[in-house]
């Protein structure tokens, strides 16, 4: 289990590709899940410059530690990574990054979606846009 | 020891801090007891943005749970990761 | 949109990478789902050495094709890409990724289940192991 | 013409042969006119295994689907790819 919080860009396919050959599990995994979220340069129908991705250091590592153990108990998973940026990001950068590793697809799937939902829903961390009209928090994660 | 308190993103913004610091001895003499009650305390009467999320110690919380001395107490806007 | 059978092996994680930057949609994308099948070095109980994987040329690319059409019909996805590895493969090599690009996640994650699903019960591959015990199609799809 | 008749994996392996060919002859004087029959007439006799693919020009079909002249038929075991 592996949670990065990234204050400079990362590559999330070599990132997942490192991990998986530092994990020494090869043959024991079938399936793997991957959810990688990029910036995108519009948002509600406005163009977005860049963001500021704040969040809150001790709290994030702890929760996204949580639902990682959480993933694990339920469901048969090999390991699993969690990196997210913070900082200030432009369009097109990735921003985070979640992978889970499985005997089978079902169980990498499904914990995959369960770890990116909830670190969307309760993750602290904190977007703010640079807009032409000027810079704005986000309010409603889509 | 003392307690701790922070603020993230559009609220810290609109506090125009990041931090707080609350003393024991409001908590000695019983004036705060929850984290409600820094909140009153520290703004000064605003009342707490409804969507207003709680921490204790990097852990959520509801805003009447009891705070000790020592503690961490954190507030902040939803949040808008991923 | 891309299929490919890949008679030598493959990288996913770069070949998910090379198509992204040659789709031509930067900005657009904020979710991408993936799911990379692994052959393991065991299979119910026994232990696989490699396996032979056939498919059934001109038909399977034109299956693949279909559900990949069928899936940019049902979810409003930007791209996808689909490889499938044939010919002799070895325990820890990539048999097949399946990449799906698309402004959120959910749809991204929908399409890429589809796809799998899809592909693993209706493409004309069929997998034979090299087991301690001599070679054997595989029966039954997990 | 006639119509090319392909078989895999381990269908292909029982078989001892990944391709046949039935005359268009066949067709013409009505001794074939269904996958069915295809098969009825390569394999000499032997039924169809239960959970046996048919498909005709690259698209699955059933069993009773019609042939005509031209035609690619294949037959094959239960896939599992991915």
């Amino acid at each position: 289990m592996k949670i990065l919080i990234s204050k400079t860009f990362f590559d999330p396919w070599q990132a997942v590709e490192a991990y998986q050959e530092s994990m020494g599990k090869s043959g024991q995994y079938g399936g793997t899940a991957v959810f990688v979220g990029t910036m995108r340069d519009f948002n509600e129908g406005e163009d977005v410059k860049d963001m500021e991705l704040e969040h809150y250091p001790g709290m994030t590592e702890k929760y996204l530690e949580e639902i990682s153990r959480q993933a694990e108990d339920k469901w048969p998973i090999l390991d699993s990574l969690i990196i997210h940026r913070v900082g200030k990001i432009l369009p097109d950068e990735p921003i985070v990054v979640v992978a889970v590793w499985s005997a089978h697809r079902a169980a990498a799937f499904d914990a995959c979606q369960f770890l990116i939902d909830e670190l969307k829903s309760k993750a602290p961390f904190w977007k703010k846009e640079t807009l032409e009209s000027g810079s704005k928090w986000v309010e409603h994660n889509t | 020891m003392a307690i701790q308190v922070k603020y993230f993103a559009s609220l810290k913004e609109r506090l125009g801090r990041d931090a707080d610091e609350v003393s024991a001895e409001a908590i000695s003499n019983g004036k705060i007891s929850t984290v409600e009650d820094i909140w009153n305390m520290v703004v000064n009467g605003e009342s707490m943005p409804v969507n207003t999320l709680c921490a204790i110690n990097l852990e959520y919380v509801k805003p009447d749970a009891a705070v000790k001395d020592g503690d961490e107490v954190a507030f902040f806007p939803p949040v808008t990761g991923g």
